[in-house]
């Protein structure tokens, strides 16, 4: 079975809510849609308080090269224009809507049936998947629409769905498979058409054997797409690593996938795109986890964005008992929330509870040189090393060491036996390196 | 063959620092990071070479034709200390860069022991001018071996927390010790 | 008689023959370099703390010498008197400098700002700052982890382990602005001194609105803008809901001190006043005490 | 909890620890010692117990009065530490040599560089041979293997294998005794087979990974066996090579002590090849017969360079657009 | 009184100056020590020759006898008042050392046994092959090897399977030791005035070389 | 100037700036001439008098040396103490000569000599540097003593050649290199110590 050549863990998979049918989540009362993305320029208010607006109705407009469309995901009248405290306490813009009924814009095809056929050309398809607002889901957010446009010169010959889901606790984009497998095919197909690639590989991790079995039978009606088992190992969803384990193409340090020409998609996102394409609908709502050891009820919800992720949990049956660290995402690269009342975002996969006793890390010990995170590091770094720089300050060691390429996948923390914060001093070192790189380039 | 010989003995079972304590100074002083202990190798490794022939020449054509052996301390030390001086001064006029790289080491040299030890040590063993230059090559690399081994140790003990009163020299010596110690298994394969 | 003369001769002759060298090459080779930057550097604290801009002591003497006139150099650490030397050995004036010093400038010690979550991370302000606005409330408060402490070299601030609040010794601070470029939160400011070391400034950095600054924060600025309008000398202005009190035209007349509702304008090192004793903050107790 | 925690990610940890590493090498080395305690019994036993004791007695002492830090006595270093200079001691011994080399090995070569994690030598190792040239005599008198032998410091003596091999006299044991261990040496080293289980249950738990003891092993063979070729009576063949002498214990256990080895597999490669041509250097030329140690402990010092200029294989290294 | 100026003149006199007195210090030193460096190193030999002989009258010509190994040892041939042969010590050289050469001087007996041995030179290991000083002098198991001739008693390591035993473990100075001893039994055996003793390979080049520098007969 | 002040300047290299403890210079024959207790006493008192006749000769002419012709000037001076010291020690104590070694001509390059002709001869009167080079000479000397007196002790069981405990127990490796370094290695920590306490 295939997999990533350089490093990796395998951290218990604990996949409680694998197998859980997507409930929809209750409309709530009000919504608090962020405008700003994790990547990339906040987006432009385009509607003002006391504007009443339609489901999938446009509320912020991309501003700059990186960025999205923002639509409302609710009907009802905007409360207000205001910041809101974003998972890490940090204020970002956000439109208030109070919810109303729940109206769509009647453009937004909402039958369950499915539309195999796309008669569009490459340029409609881009431009579509632009105005729906369609960002990555696998995490980074990134707008799908300037991943379709390779800069000139550079040209895509595969297109990689990325169904991997290698984080522990997260199972959406595996329900996702088995519930709206025909759609994501024909998500593939269309994304397949804007990039003029005429192979696709769908890579699925094989703990989801059911996945696995269920797309190998549909894609055998879709041209030109492959579905891949890998080996369980984190991180295979990162994209660098998932091309290196699909095509054996190591994209080199400092570049993009495109420049190998690989372009990665995740299923969400293509199932995005495929609602977006053929049934017009932007993108407002996404596929969440809320899960954990002791969560009372684990399972998957089809949740609208800005809502509230405490109202959310309060379907899933509330915070558990004894819960010492709510994380948003997953428990490798996700963030610890400092509190519920965060609004949901296109990135937010998931909700986990983690229990007390696992929420607090052991003592920092010294580092007995075991070059276990070397070994596990998928960018072939040595995390120890940079630690150490990171600690004392040597910013051009650190960059001559190649920290640029970390891709914060957590490994070498998660195998450290001295439980050493590995990656916080990594990322500490990533941002003042950046800083500087970027000041060099300013410069001249 | 001699010529092997002599090479390996001098790097490795008679290291020049490691088994006959010489160049301690610079040793302990300049071995700090790999680069400035590869600098001050090739100091050492330059003026030695050259000082070595100097001396051994005029050994043989002064000090031992007019007998006056009980020189040898006084015009060594006054040849060596004037070709360092030499250097320094071509160097920096030659070849900034390496002056730069080199500068700061060759004051540092004059005093350090391994450079007369070397001229004496080529008369008491009898070596032809031939032998002379390769025992000083050899002993030179066998000092830049040490140096550039140790240097690396102290770098990467410069990442550790070291107890109280063992910073700086004792830790040195203590590691110097150890190295000698792992040196010593070289013992007997040249006599 | 003979050996003597021997070695007279052997002596001499070596002697003679690398003077004679060593002077003609030195001639030819010379490179000349400003002896006056050794000089210089000597002058200098030897601190090479960068607080200067340049890297290292002998890098701002190599500017020093270079430089037509000594403005914009200033060596924070040696102060007006090392800067009076250098000008000596360089015959140039040198530029004085009021003195100032480090305030941080946050008041927000646990009793003024409950903590809402626990860190776990490395403690470290930076690693913090990235990762989350901080343990309580107010996302523009003292991280309390002490980057600036590990920044300082004269080991002038230090965090409070009470307060979680850094705090800076006058005596040892020699305004070298390492604090300032250490803390994430851009709380530390080099203030003037002032006469006596009086200082008055707002010690708060919150440019949230006024209620939603107060919810956070007992002793936050919730720019009500009292001070500005109480000052007579057009000291104080007020920008994203934030007053600042501008050190050059402050006279230290204490007006802004006592309008302030919260608190938040802090003053040091005055005599202490009878009539709002009781009021006075923990933190103004032990800072006037 | 009233209040959430925060901490970066990741928000899960792999559950290893550096105790579970000491203690998994303390059972990997169990066949080993049962092998010296049956061929050498009493003696071994003596030895054995005398030398964990000292060095987590020593560490304590130092830990508690000299360092002041949070105690790492329970980590298993130590006894680890100790049980690997037993194992490279031989069983005649006199308790009091084996107490020095504790204190040699734990004071000197661990803790006066601040204890775990950053010795640049391997400690066990530096209180061996600190022992070997201090007390040449005792170090190079090695008892007779006697089955379930009650014999402490009376023993009968034997010589090595290739103290035979270096002085030419002598019958080399046959093959089967070499592996099985049935000759004389320090009291862990013996038997081929039991090391060989203790590399299994290591590179199964993936403790150590299998560069380091097969680039070292493979070396020595492919050095030992051109020699062989060229002249086989000077040089004794290849498998008495890598079966005789503390090769094997050398290579699995010493050599690949995580604090003294590179940290990345190009790097310990570098470093296996280098101890497996040092050990038949010093075997061959040398004053020594046996040359494991000091091979290990010189590679130990070109470690850090090693670090410095050999880097694991970086993603993406091989492309070149 | 104020520095001298660093003008030319002054730097060539100065310095020419201080040559001149280094240079008459040291000529005048020499001159001094000459004689007794010279007759400390040759009164090392002396009491060497002295220490590993039986008592005797007067010493003969030094012969120098080449060996096997290619090296050539001096002789010094010792006589009663009878002018009566009765014995010889030989400076020996061994290349077997653990560090460096061993020198030692030895005495036979007229009839080759061994007398006495001095140890000249060694550079082995303190503490361990220095042993040798004292150690094959020694009443002691059987280390001792006066009285012991070469020729009868067999003068090897008993790990070799000779008689003698080594300086514990250290057999590399042992052996280096012992080989001296045959160097210089080979040597005594060929030399012109051992009578009934059969060199091994029968008297061969025999060169006779008078001693020039010092008359060994004043050591009595 | 006082008495006072004149026994500083003799003290000041025992203690506050011992040549080998403090300074660390002349390390090699620190090192290497201590393997025994009197060798190192013998290398000391050597090196003691090379110090003390270059001080002296140095303050002597110190006025009338022009500043280019320092440093070679010395450097004559020094040298020719150290080749009376080696000659005499080869006249009449040949066997210390011997274990001494190329140790003797190196004093040359010994950084203490020069260093306290500079530092200290070439500013001072003649008494005061003859002050200056016994108590440095004599502070040299003692560490080398100790340090020769605990390798003795350590390697063989016997200081100044007395026996305390049989040379069976004596640990070897002190007399040898690594343990030349490991020995003044604890020894100069021992001593950072002791100042500090
Ligand atoms: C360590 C790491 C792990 C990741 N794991 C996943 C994953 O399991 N599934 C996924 O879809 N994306 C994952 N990603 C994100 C991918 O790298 C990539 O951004 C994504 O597949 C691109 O598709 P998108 O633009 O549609 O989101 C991961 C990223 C990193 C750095
Ligand atoms: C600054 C930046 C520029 C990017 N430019 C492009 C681009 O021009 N074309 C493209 O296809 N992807 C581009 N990407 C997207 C990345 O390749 C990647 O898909 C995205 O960062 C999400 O991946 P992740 O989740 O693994 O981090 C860019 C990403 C970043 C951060
Ligand atoms: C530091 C050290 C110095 C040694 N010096 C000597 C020596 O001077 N003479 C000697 O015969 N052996 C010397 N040896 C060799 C050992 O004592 C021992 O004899 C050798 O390892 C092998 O013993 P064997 O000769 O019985 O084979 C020395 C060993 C060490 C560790
Ligand atoms: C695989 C492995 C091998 C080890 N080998 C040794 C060893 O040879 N000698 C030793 O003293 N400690 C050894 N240790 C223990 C520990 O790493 C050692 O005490 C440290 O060097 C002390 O800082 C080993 C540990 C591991 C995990
Ligand atoms: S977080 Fe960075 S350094 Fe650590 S294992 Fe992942 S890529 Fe490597
Ligand atoms: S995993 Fe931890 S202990 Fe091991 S080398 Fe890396 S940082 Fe050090
Ligand atoms: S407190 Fe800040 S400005 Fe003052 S000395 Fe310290 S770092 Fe410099
Ligand atoms: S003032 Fe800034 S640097 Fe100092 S502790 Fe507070 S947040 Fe950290
Ligand atoms: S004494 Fe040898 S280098 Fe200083």
């Amino acid at each position: 079975m295939k997999t990533f050549r350089i490093g990796g863990i395998h951290p218990k998979e604990n996949k409680f809510s694998a197998g859980k049918q997507i409930q929809v989540a209750e409309l709530p009362k009000q919504v608090v849609i962020p405008l700003s993305h994790y990547i990339g320029t906040p987006s432009e208010a385009v509607v003002k308080k006391g504007d009443v607006v339609k489901v999938g109705q446009l509320i912020g407009k991309a501003n700059g090269f990186i960025s999205a469309n923002v639509h409302s995901s609710v009907s009802g009248k905007v409360n207000k224009i205001d910041v809101q405290l974003d998972a890490t306490g940090y204020k970002r813009p956000a439109v208030y809507i109070d919810v109303e009924g729940d109206e769509w814009l009647e453009t937004i095809d909402r039958s369950t049936e499915i539309k195999r056929e796309c008669n569009l050309s490459k340029e409609e398809i881009v431009r579509k998947i632009q105005d729906a607002g369609i960002v990555g889901l696998g995490g980074a957010t990134f707008p799908t629409h300037v991943k379709l446009s390779p800069p000139p010169g550079k040209k895509a010959n595969i297109l990689i769905i990325n169904a991997v889901e290698c984080e522990s606790y997260l199972t959406c984009d595996h329900q996702l498979m088995l519930e709206k497998g025909e759609e994501i095919l024909v998500g593939t197909t269309i994304l397949m058409k804007a990039l003029e690639v005429n192979r696709a590989v769908i890579g699925i991790e094989s703990n989801k054997k059911d996945a696995i079995v269920h797309l190998q039978q549909l894609a055998k009606n879709f041209k030109g797409i492959e579905v891949e088992a890998l080996k369980v190992r984190y991180p295979q969803g990162g994209e660098k690593q998932l091309i290196d384990a699909v095509v054996r193409r190591q994209v080199p340090s400092g570049r993009i996938p495109i420049e190998v020409g690989a372009v990665v998609q995740n299923v969400g996102t293509t199932y995005a795109v495929y609602e977006a394409v053929q049934k017009n609908k932007p993108m407002i709502e996404r596929v969440m986890t809320i899960t954990g050891k002791t969560a009372p009820n684990p399972g998957n919800y089809l949740v609208r964005l800005g809502t509230y992720l405490s109202s959310v949990v309060d379907q899933a049956g509330g915070v558990p008992e004894g819960t010492g660290k709510i994380v948003g995402g997953g428990p490798m690269m996700g963030r610890s929330l400092m509190n519920l009342n965060v609004p949901m975002a296109k990135g937010s996969s998931g909700v986990v509870f983690i229990k007390e006793e696992e929420s607090i890390r052991k003592p920092v010990k010294n580092c007995i040189r075991c070059a276990k995170c070397v070994t596990v590091c998928p960018m072939g770094l040595e995390p120890f090393l940079l630690m150490n720089q990171s600690e004392r300050n040597m910013w051009a060691e650190m960059e001559d060491n190649r920290t640029m390429d970390c891709i914060e996948c957590g490994s070498c923390s998660y195998t450290c036996p001295s439980n050493r914060p590995l990656l916080d001093y990594i990322r500490f070192g990533k941002t003042t390196v950046g800083g500087i790189i970027r000041n060099r380039t300013a410069k001249k | 063959m001699t010529y092997i010989l002599i090479f390996i003995s001098a790097v490795f079972v008679n290291n020049i620092v490691l088994s006959q304590f010489l160049g301690i100074c610079p040793f302990l002083g300049v071995s700090k990071k790999i680069d400035t202990a590869l600098g001050m190798s090739g100091a050492v490794a330059f003026v030695m070479t050259i000082a070595t022939i100097f001396t051994y020449i005029i050994q043989k054509t002064v000090l031992e034709p007019f007998n006056i052996g009980f020189l040898q301390t006084i015009t060594f030390i006054l040849i060596i200390a004037a070709l360092v001086q030499l250097v320094e001064i071509i160097l920096k006029k030659v070849s900034p860069a390496l002056y730069q790289a080199l500068g700061v080491f060759l004051p540092l040299i004059t005093t350090n022991c391994t450079i007369l030890g070397v001229a004496i040590m080529v008369i008491q063993k009898d070596f032809n001018l031939l032998e002379s230059v390769v025992f000083a090559i050899s002993t030179a690399l066998g000092f830049g071996l040490a140096l550039v081994l140790f240097a690396g140790i102290r770098e990467q003990l410069s990442m550790a927390k070291l107890p109280k009163g063992m910073e700086g020299t004792p830790i040195s010596l203590l590691t110097a010790g150890l190295l000698a110690m792992a040196f010593m298994g070289f013992a007997g394969i040249v006599k | 008689m003979n050996l003597i003369v021997i070695a007279l001769l052997t002596l001499g002759i070596i002697g003679a023959v690398s003077a004679i060298i060593l002077y003609f090459v030195a001639k030819k080779f010379h490179v000349y370099e400003d002896p006056r930057i050794d000089e210089v550097e000597a002058a200098l604290p030897a601190a090479n703390c960068g607080g200067c801009g340049f890297p290292g002591c002998r890098g701002f003497a190599n500017a020093c010498v270079k430089a037509d006139t000594l403005d914009g150099l200033f060596c924070p650490v040696g102060g007006n008197d090392t800067m009076q030397k250098v000008a000596g050995i360089l015959g140039k004036t040198a530029v004085t400098a009021v003195p100032t010093v480090a305030v941080v400038r946050c008041g927000g010690t646990c009793d003024h700002r409950p903590r809402m979550n626990e860190y776990d991370g490395v403690k470290h302000c930076f690693i913090a700052h990235n990762l989350y606005s901080g343990e309580t409330g107010c996302s523009w408060g003292c991280l309390g982890l002490g980057d600036c402490e590990v920044s300082c070299e004269f080991d002038a601030i230090k965090v409070n382990p009470v307060t979680k609040l850094p705090e800076v010794d006058e005596d040892k601070c020699t305004s070298c602005g390492a604090c300032v470029k250490a803390c994430p939160k851009l709380l530390i400011e080099l203030r003037k001194k002032g006469p006596k070391s009086r200082r008055i400034y707002v010690s708060c950095r919150n440019e949230d609105k006024g209620h939603i600054a107060k919810k956070s924060c007992d002793v936050s600025c919730i720019s009500c803008s009292k001070c500005e309008k109480v000052c007579p000398h057009e000291a104080i202005t007020i920008t994203n809901n934030l007053a600042f009190i501008h050190d050059d035209k402050c006279k230290l007349c204490r007006k802004c001190v006592e309008v302030c509702p919260t608190n938040a304008i802090v003053e040091l090192n005055f005599p202490p006043r009878k009539v709002k004793e009781e009021s006075m903050t923990p933190k103004e107790e032990q800072l006037v005490g | 909890m009233d209040k959430l925690i925060i901490s970066p990610a990741p928000h899960i940890h792999g559950g290893d620890s550096v105790s579970k590493n000491m203690t998994g090498v303390i059972i990997a080395l169990v066949p080993a010692l049962l092998v010296g305690l049956y061929f050498f019994g009493l003696g071994a036993l003596v030895v054995t117990l005398t030398a964990v004791a000292s060095c987590i007695f020593f560490e304590y002492l130092i830990q508690k009065f000299m360092l002041k830090g949070s105690s790492t006595v329970m980590d298993g270093s130590a006894a680890l530490t100790g049980l690997l200079l037993a194992l490279n001691l031989p069983s005649n011994i006199p308790v009091w040599m084996v107490v020095i080399g504790s204190l040699v090995a734990i004071g000197i070569g661990k803790m006066s560089f601040g204890g775990l994690g950053n010795n640049p030598f391997n400690p066990a190792l530096i209180g061996r041979v600190f022992l070997l040239i201090s007390f040449p005599v005792e170090m190079t008198t090695w008892p007779r293997p006697v089955p379930f032998s009650a014999a402490y410091l009376d023993a009968e003596t034997a010589p090595t294998t290739l103290a035979m091999i270096k002085g030419h006299f002598g019958e080399i044991p046959s093959t089967l005794d070499l592996f099985i261990g049935n000759m004389g040496g320090s009291l862990g080293e013996i038997s081929a087979v039991a090391i060989l289980i203790g590399l299994v249950y290591l590179l199964v738990k993936k403790i150590i990974t299998w560069h380091i003891p097969v680039s070292i092993l493979a070396t020595v063979f492919i050095f030992t066996g051109i020699l062989n070729l060229v002249n086989p009576e000077l040089y004794a063949s290849p498998v008495v090579h890598l079966f005789s002498g503390g090769l094997m214990l050398g290579a699995v256990f010493m050599a690949t002590d995580y604090v003294t080895s590179p940290m990345n597999p190009r790097g310990m490669l570098v470093y296996g090849i280098g101890i497996g041509i040092i050990t038949v250097v010093i075997r061959t030329f040398g004053a020594y017969p046996e040359g494991v140690s000091f091979a290990i402990l010189i590679m130990n010092a070109f470690t850090p360079l090693i670090n410095t200029y050999i880097k694991p294989k970086r993603f993406g290294e091989r492309v070149k657009i | 009184m104020a520095q001298l100026e660093s003008s030319f003149k002054n730097m060539v006199l100065v310095l020419s100056a201080i040559t001149l007195f280094a240079a008459v210090t040291l000529a005048s030193v020499y001159t001094l020590t000459k004689e007794p460096i010279a007759a400390s190193k040759t009164a090392k030999q002396q009491n060497a020759i002295k220490e590993v002989l039986p008592a005797y009258e007067k010493l003969g010509d030094v012969e120098k006898i080449a060996i096997e190994t290619g090296d050539s040892l001096n002789v010094f041939k010792a006589y009663d008042k009878n002018n009566q042969f009765i014995g010889a010590a030989v400076e020996s050289v061994s290349h077997k050392g653990f560090s460096g050469d061993i020198k030692i001087m030895v005495g036979f007996d007229k009839d080759g046994n061994i007398v006495n041995y001095s140890v000249l030179e060694q550079k082995e290991t303190p503490g361990l092959g220095t042993k040798m000083v004292d150690w094959f002098k020694t009443d002691k198991g059987n280390q001792n090897v006066k009285g012991k001739n070469p020729a009868t008693n067999k003068l090897t390591v008993n790990k070799d399977g000779g008689e003698v035993d080594a300086i514990t473990a250290a057999t590399i100075s042992s052996r280096a030791f012992l080989d001296a001893i045959h160097n210089a039994y080979n040597a005594y055996a060929k030399n012109s005035d051992a009578p009934g003793v059969d060199g091994e390979s029968g008297a061969t080049h025999v060169e006779v070389a008078s001693t020039d520098s010092v008359n060994l007969n004043d050591i009595n | 100037m006082s008495n006072n002040s004149n026994l500083k300047v003799f003290l000041n290299g025992f203690f506050k700036e011992n040549p080998t403890f403090v300074l660390i210079l002349g390390m090699c024959p620190t090192l290497a001439t201590t393997s025994s207790a009197l060798n190192g006493l013998s290398m000391g008192l050597a090196t003691a008098f090379v110090l003390l006749g270059s001080n002296v000769v140095i303050s002597l002419l110190k006025n009338i040396i022009p500043d280019n012709v320092r440093i070679p000037a010395y450097v004559v001076v020094i040298a020719t103490f150290v080749s009376v010291v080696e000659m005499t020690m080869q006249a009449y104590v040949p066997a210390l000569y011997d274990s001494l070694g190329i140790f003797i001509p190196l004093i040359v390059v010994n950084c203490i000599v020069l260093g306290r002709a500079e530092a200290f001869a070439a500013k001072n009167t003649v008494f005061k540097s003859a002050l200056d080079g016994l108590g440095m000479g004599l502070g040299f000397s003692m560490a080398l003593t100790l340090l020769g007196s605990i390798r003795e002790i350590l390697g063989t069981g016997k200081i100044f050649g007395f026996t305390l405990y049989p040379d069976r127990y004596g640990m070897l490796i002190f007399v040898l290199a690594p343990g030349a370094f490991i020995a003044l290695g604890y020894l100069i920590a021992v001593m950072n110590k002791l100042k500090k306490a």
